[in-house]
């Protein structure tokens, strides 16, 4: 196997506020290989957005990286300096935000906001880069490019404005894409239409994927590898089709219990698709113990005390006292 | 700067003025009117007079701590005069609609479109100087903000259905407006009321410099410091001291105002006006 | 001629400068004026404003019949060269000046002077002047309406004018005010006159910037020879006195008035003391009672109060000394005024006693109607309530605004109020107000009336002989301070603070900042451009 | 644009009318009489007869209803009434002191803008920093300064102690006759707007398309001069609209510190006058100023934020 495009390595992310110091999240580990995709679950407040931000060296204070490492192709980029950063972002990484709406400037023209892209990373003039930008907005299957570029966000529809942000992202062919709750804002038939987009451009490119979701649905589709984040910890993580057909951790099971699945509606009946009860505890309260005891099911004393460590299993790995 | 400090700076020196202002005939030397001796006129600051005496020979420091209660009245008194109106207008106009709400809305454009200063001294000019029409002019003037805020509170809770609800529920317009809305947009109130304090005695000044604000028999800050402003080189105290007064009073609701703002009403950064 | 004259006039300015032989007046330079009354000028057509203000630059652009000649105390003739009463003293004939340009170059005659107070009687434009127009036979004819011309105004030739009064009465007290100045007709009749006044005066104008300043530029064909000496005199609006002394001390104004406060700090002040030109005004300062107020009836209660006041510290503490105390209703520059006059005592003991025999030991309430004007309003109120309570007497002080003081006197709505009385320059008119016959609406606030006072004012009034009437005015005027139908407060210290280079002002008491800028120069230390 | 020109007069005439009706009942209650005894300096008497005269002369007994059908009828023609002061027209009263005004606004605004917008944006690229600090404490100092005593401080130091400027007048009208008033009238809008600068740009650089531009790998600067300058802009401009139109009415006090020719001091000098007719004309005259600013910026917004030409 070759050296993986993304190595993220027992990454700590602090946060800092009132006199205190937490960690939003801890221990992270994974890898991502050129071209592939790879999917990152859980609720959201779990610490899965701000891993991605930290991939892209965006942390703001109060957020920080504590420790650990991130090698994107080699190069170690956690203590990176911010120009070194800022060169690799847009180049190297691209990124798409959840909102559509916000997340373009809703005073400039979308063209120009692509156009941007070719101005900074590949010195290209203005003019070049609007005609390249239209070509981007072809290529994401924006009707009539040639009169879009000129258009606000504000005219568009929320498909239109996200196409509008992966063409931005993928316009200087990165080696890595993240998408960040992608399609959740969006009309569900819009959502299939986007993530299709995202797969075949990426495929074409060549460009790796790390998909962020609380839709463990929608990653198990399109990526290979999953993890399941909780409470700012990688809980689980397999193979897509294993994390469905062997779920190791209660919340991973949780997770997929909550999925309707079309194949099983009629054994279960007319059975209400179960929910995880409870709610995500906030960074700075923290259960002792392992993170998901309030709410786990089958949770017994070890789980308060003491927290698990990593379990390898196979292809993957969980963090559970009790994994089957 | 943090909250916290300006909150806490700001409602110290608040506090401190409301304290004076309440006790100030316990804290005061002298009477601030009758205590007049030609023999003692203007005084620099002694250990007798610890700011020094007027032209009349009163003690400078007791006439502040007097001040303090004509000066907060007129911020308090004109701004609950705000509130009320604005908030009577705001709901009402909110609520009923119609005619109605196009009558207050261009009432609302009206005071815009007039400086509350220059409004406030043709009413001046009208009732003639002294307390009472200082309030009047000052409270009838800018209610403008809190009129504004009520209304958007009422069409927003209506827009979500709670007005609708409550009808149904049997409760009369005024019960609604009362319980339902008044109680949402209180924080937003406090604030614009605070800050409009600090305006209101600044604005007691100003009219004062221009001849219509308030005389004494009392003396008010703004009057005091109007009065000696012919004498900033020959007699400083006369006017260092009530400057002083209203630098850090307004300042102060100033800072309390902004500090209660990010407290009751977090989602209006941009609304700083 | 012409030659011969100036030459006379230099031998007197020789004459005049041996004293002080460095001042020789230079010419040229820029006087820079205030006008401390307003924010702006009312008008420039000195017909259509009565206000102290826009006098100032009146006596620049206008000339008047009469002047005030401050070194004499007197009035004088301006445009006319002499002048003769009848024997029954109510006709005068003028030979006026032959000299006397207007700023357009066309010479004054008595036409002018007919059709400037002709002007001022049309009743349809209420021009304030009207008043002292009036006393001309026929004038009031006119003013209803009822004629064209004022019957009392008879051209002899072009520079001789006969004048026919109502009542014997000095035509100067009229003619020497501001709003009466001689217009040129064709001047007026183009209708743009306020915005380009020309006049007779030793200065022309060359431009207004409302609410900011007037320039104006010597016009050299002014009849006194070689005046007026400054090239350029600007008048500059300056209203807020602390502004004003900031811009003095800068030395950007030539002249300023000083309130009581500065007054002490330039006094004060090694180089600024010696720029300082003081004169007793003819306002008299005082609390005016009305006698209707049954307490006020008393004539012993009225003098309790007097004594019970310590006017004397009140002045010198809270006034600065801007002031000189009132020793009588005539004003110090007055003729009949005795120089002999002694001020009541501050005598509380004594004030209690007159009380007590009045009626009122344990003294009474008023209430003191009072605007907020420093010099004779709430703050002069603030330091007599204190020294009455001494005595029993406790003092409601009611404020109003100055411009409804005079509304509520004239009504007798007032147990009492305190203000500025203009007390001259003409003494009869003055003391006219204790006559018993004067309404209230007129002058007389206090509703005075006294047959001894009556019988004093009458013979004065028709006295010709200008010694007796004197004398007759002095006793009525020792009778009513006597009577102390008010408490005499002070007498008006006008002070005018002025810049080392400036010379040639005059203390003048009308109204100080009234100058005559032609005899005004400035010395080459003006740093005016 | 024109559409929103259309829809603002819509907006903007009736408040006007609104403003006459209001300021001619507020002044046709004025006790006291219009032209009284004593004048500002308390001297001259004007004679009984000669009042009574001009009251009829101006109709000043006629009733209320006649006369302010009259009033607006002749404005409509542009006719702002007879100033009872001068007896001139208060129209060329008000026009000579209009450009003087519009001088000392516009600088105010000037300074306003300049020193607050950058305090401003200075303090919101640092916040907590030093730079922070000191210009949010000089900002809530500024808005808590009583605005004539400012003015009086700035005339002992730049003209008494330093002798930089004149400390008063209108001069030739040149720039050194202004800088004072316009400080001293410019500092509150000054305060505000550094406030209201800090934050609006605070909340646009929260905003999501400022991570946005952060992800395409911009500068800092870059991100602030492509993304945030504009966005916060909009935020600003309001109130600049609003300081700007209540501007002219504000510089009362300044006005009348400095002796400067403006409506302002035209005003307080007819209130002190009881010239009704021209501190009516006054009034008008800074409302229309208000309303015209307001409507510019109306338009300003136009061109700046492309959202509001659809929506």
């Amino acid at each position: 196997m070759t050296a993986p495009l993304l190595k993220v390595d027992d990454l700590h992310i602090t946060l800092e506020g009132d006199g205190a110091s937490y960690n939003a999240v801890e221990n992270v580990s994974f890898e991502i290989g050129r071209g592939d995709a790879f999917g990152l679950v859980g609720e959201s407040g779990c610490g899965k957005s701000i891993t991605a931000l930290a991939v892209m060296g965006l942390l703001r204070r109060p957020l920080g990286i504590g420790k650990g490492r991130i090698v994107l192709d080699g190069e170690e980029i956690q203590n990176a300096s911010a120009a070194r950063l800022r060169e690799l972002r847009g180049s190297k990484i691209g990124m798409i935000f959840q909102e559509p709406m916000t997340a373009l400037n809703p005073l400039s023209p979308v063209g120009r906001q692509i156009a941007e892209m070719f101005v900074l990373h590949q010195s290209a003039s203005w003019s070049e880069a609007m005609d390249r930008a239209e070509d981007a907005l072809r290529q994401v299957r924006v009707p009539s490019p040639e009169r879009r570029i000129r258009d606000f966000p504000h005219q568009l529809s929320g498909g239109m404005r996200q196409r509008v942000m992966i063409a931005i992202a993928l316009a200087c062919r990165p080696d890595l894409l993240i998408a960040d709750e992608p399609t959740t804002a969006l009309d569900v038939t819009v959502q299939a239409e986007i993530i299709d987009l995202m797969a075949e451009l990426c495929a074409a490119k060549g460009t790796a994927i790390l998909m962020i979701s609380h839709d463990l649905g929608l990653v198990a589709n399109m990526c290979r590898r999953v993890a399941v984040m909780y409470a700012g910890r990688i809980v689980e993580s397999q193979g897509a089709e294993a994390i469905f057909a062997t779920p190791r951790h209660p919340y991973t099971k949780g997770l997929v219990d909550s999925l309707p699945r079309l194949g099983e509606r009629s054994k279960r009946g007319r059975q209400r698709l179960r929910e995880i009860s409870g709610v995500v505890p906030s960074i700075a309260a923290y259960p002792s113990g392992c993170r998901f005891n309030p709410r786990c099911p089958s949770v017994t004393d070890i789980c308060r005390s003491a927290a698990p460590d990593v379990t390898a299993l196979g292809d993957g790995l969980v963090r559970c006292h009790h994994h089957e | 700067m943090k909250w916290g400090t300006s909150t806490w700076v700001g409602g110290s020196l608040v506090a401190i003025a409301i304290g004076v202002a309440v006790f100030a005939p316990w804290i005061a030397l002298t009477d601030p009117v009758m205590d007049a001796n030609l023999m003692n006129a203007e005084l620099p600051p002694s250990w007798e007079f610890p700011f020094g005496t007027d032209a009349q020979g009163r003690d400078i420091y007791s006439r502040i701590c007097y001040g303090a209660r004509i000066s907060l009245t007129v911020g308090v008194v004109s701004q609950i005069c705000n509130s009320l109106i604005g908030v009577t207008l705001g709901l009402t106009a909110g609520f009923w609609g119609g005619w109605w709400d196009d009558v207050v809305s261009g009432l609302t454009n009206l005071m815009l479109a007039i400086p509350s200063l220059v409004f406030a001294l043709a009413i001046m000019a009208i009732l003639g100087p002294g307390l009472v029409s200082l309030v009047i002019a000052l409270g009838l003037t800018s209610w403008s903000y809190s009129c504004r805020i009520a209304r958007a509170q009422v069409l927003s809770l209506k827009s979500q259905g709670y007005v609708q609800a409550a009808r149904i529920l049997g409760y009369g317009d005024f019960r609604i407006m009362f319980t339902q809305v008044l109680p949402n947009i209180l924080g937003p109130l406090i604030v614009i009321a605070t800050l409009g304090m600090g305006g209101a005695i600044l604005a007691e000044a100003a009219l004062s410099f221009l001849g219509l604000g308030i005389r004494p028999p009392f003396p008010s800050w703004g009057s005091m410091l109007s009065e000696a402003r012919d004498q900033i080189r020959a007699a400083p105290w006369l006017s260092v001291f009530p400057g002083l007064a209203i630098f850090f009073t307004v300042l102060g609701l100033n800072l309390l105002g902004d500090g209660l703002r990010d407290i009751l009403d977090p989602q209006s950064q941009t609304r700083r006006a | 001629m012409r030659k011969l004259l100036s030459l006379t006039a230099v031998a007197m300015i020789a004459f005049g400068g041996v004293a002080a032989a460095q001042e020789t007046p230079r010419k040229g330079g820029t006087i820079r004026m205030t006008a401390p009354y307003a924010a702006s000028f009312g008008s420039l057509d000195p017909h259509t404003t009565p206000r102290a203000q826009d006098d100032i630059v009146n006596k620049a652009l206008q000339r008047t019949l009469y002047n005030w000649d401050s070194k004499e105390g007197k009035l004088v003739l301006e445009l006319a060269k002499s002048v003769t009463p009848s024997e029954d003293g109510l006709t005068y004939t003028y030979k006026l000046r032959d000299d006397a340009y207007f700023h357009n170059g066309r010479k004054m005659t008595a036409d002018d002077i007919i059709w400037s107070y002709t002007r001022i009687m049309d009743g349809s434009k209420g021009y304030p002047a009207a008043r002292y127009v009036r006393i001309i036979k026929g004038a009031v004819d006119v003013e209803k309406g009822q004629a064209k011309e004022i019957s009392g105004l008879k051209k002899i030739d072009d520079f001789t004018l006969e004048m026919t009064l109502t009542d014997r009465v000095d035509p100067g007290y009229s003619f020497f005010v501001g709003s009466t100045a001689i217009l040129p007709k064709e001047e007026v009749e183009k209708g743009n006159y306020a915005n380009n006044p020309v006049g007779l005066g030793p200065f022309k104008f060359k431009e207004h910037l409302p609410g900011s300043r007037v320039v104006a530029e010597r016009f050299d064909k002014f009849y006194k020879p070689g005046k007026p000496y400054a090239d350029k005199l600007e008048v500059l609006i300056m209203a807020e006195a602390a502004a004003r002394d900031v811009a003095f001390r800068n030395k950007e104004i030539d002249t300023s008035i000083l309130g009581p406060a500065q007054y002490v700090a330039y006094r004060e002040d090694p180089q600024l003391k010696n720029g300082i030109l003081e004169v007793a005004e003819m306002f008299t300062r005082a609390v005016t009672f009305n006698h209707s107020y049954k307490p006020f009836a008393d004539k012993r209660v009225r003098q309790a109060i007097n004594h019970a006041i310590d006017t004397d510290l009140i002045i010198k503490r809270l006034v600065k000394d801007k002031a000189y105390r009132a020793v009588s209703w005539l004003p110090i520059s007055a003729t009949a005024f005795d120089k002999s006059a002694k001020p009541y005592a501050f005598d509380p003991d004594k004030a209690k006693k007159l009380l007590a025999e009045a009626g009122y030991p344990n003294g009474f309430e008023f209430e003191l109607t009072t605007s907020q004007n420093e010099s004779w309003g709430l703050p002069i109120v603030e330091a007599i309530i204190p020294m009455l309570a001494k005595v029993g007497i406790k003092v409601k002080p009611k404020l109003v605004e100055v411009t409804v003081l005079t509304d509520i006197a004239m009504k007798g709505e007032h147990q009492a109020y305190i203000g500025s009385n203009l007390t001259g320059p003409d003494s009869l008119t003055t003391m006219r107000c204790y006559y018993s016959k004067t309404p209230r609406t007129a002058c007389n606030y206090t509703g005075y009336s006294n047959p001894a006072f009556d019988k004093l004012f009458e013979d004065a009034a028709s006295s010709i002989d200008p010694a007796k009437r004197n004398d007759l005015l002095r006793q009525a005027n020792n009778l009513i301070y006597d009577e102390a139908p008010i408490w005499f407060f002070n007498y008006n210290k006008a002070v005018l603070a002025y810049q080392p280079w400036i010379h040639g002002l005059q203390a003048n008491p009308t109204e100080i900042t009234h100058q005559y800028p032609e005899d005004i120069w400035v010395d080459a230390k003006s740093p005016a451009r | 644009m024109l559409l929103v020109l259309v829809r603002r007069l819509g907006n903007v005439i009736p408040t006007l009318l609104a403003v006459i009706a209001l300021v001619f009942l507020l002044f046709s209650v004025l006790p006291g009489s219009f032209i009284s005894g004593m004048n500002e300096d308390g001297r001259s008497v004007i004679d009984p007869a000669v009042m009574e005269r001009m009251r009829k002369e101006m109709g000043l007994d006629d009733p209320l209803y006649e006369r302010f059908a009259k009033y607006v009828g002749k404005l409509a023609t542009g006719d702002l009434g007879t100033s009872f002061r001068t007896r001139e027209p208060v129209t060329k009263l008000i026009a000579v002191r209009v450009w003087p005004s519009l001088k000392l606004v516009f600088a105010a605004m000037a300074f306003a803008i300049l020193v607050g917008v950058t305090l401003g944006f200075l303090a919101a690229l640092k916040p907590g920093s030093l730079i922070d600090t000191v210009s949010m404490v000089t900002a809530i100092s500024g808005l808590s300064l009583s605005q004539f005593w400012f003015g009086l401080m700035l005339m002992y130091l730049f003209a008494l102690t330093l002798n930089w400027l004149p400390s008063f007048g209108y001069g030739d009208g040149g720039l050194r006759n202004l800088i004072l008033p316009a400080i001293a009238l410019g500092v509150g809008p000054m305060a505000l707007l550094a406030r209201t600068t800090r934050a609006a740009v605070l909340d646009v650089l929260n905003a999501d398309f400022v991570r946005t531009a952060r992800s395409k790998g911009m500068s800092e600067r870059l991100v602030v001069k492509w993304h945030v300058l504009r966005n916060a802009l909009v935020l600003v401009v309001t109130i600049v609209g609003l300081q700007f139109g209540s501007l002219m009415g504000q510089a009362v006090v300044v006005e009348k510190l400095f002796a400067w020719p403006g409506v302002g001091s035209l005003m307080v000098d007819s209130v002190f006058q009881r010239d009704m007719p021209a501190v009516q004309g006054c009034i008008l005259m800074i409302v229309l100023f208000f309303l015209l600013i307001n409507t510019l910026v109306d338009l300003a917004y136009v061109v700046i934020d492309p959202r509001i030409r659809y929506g």
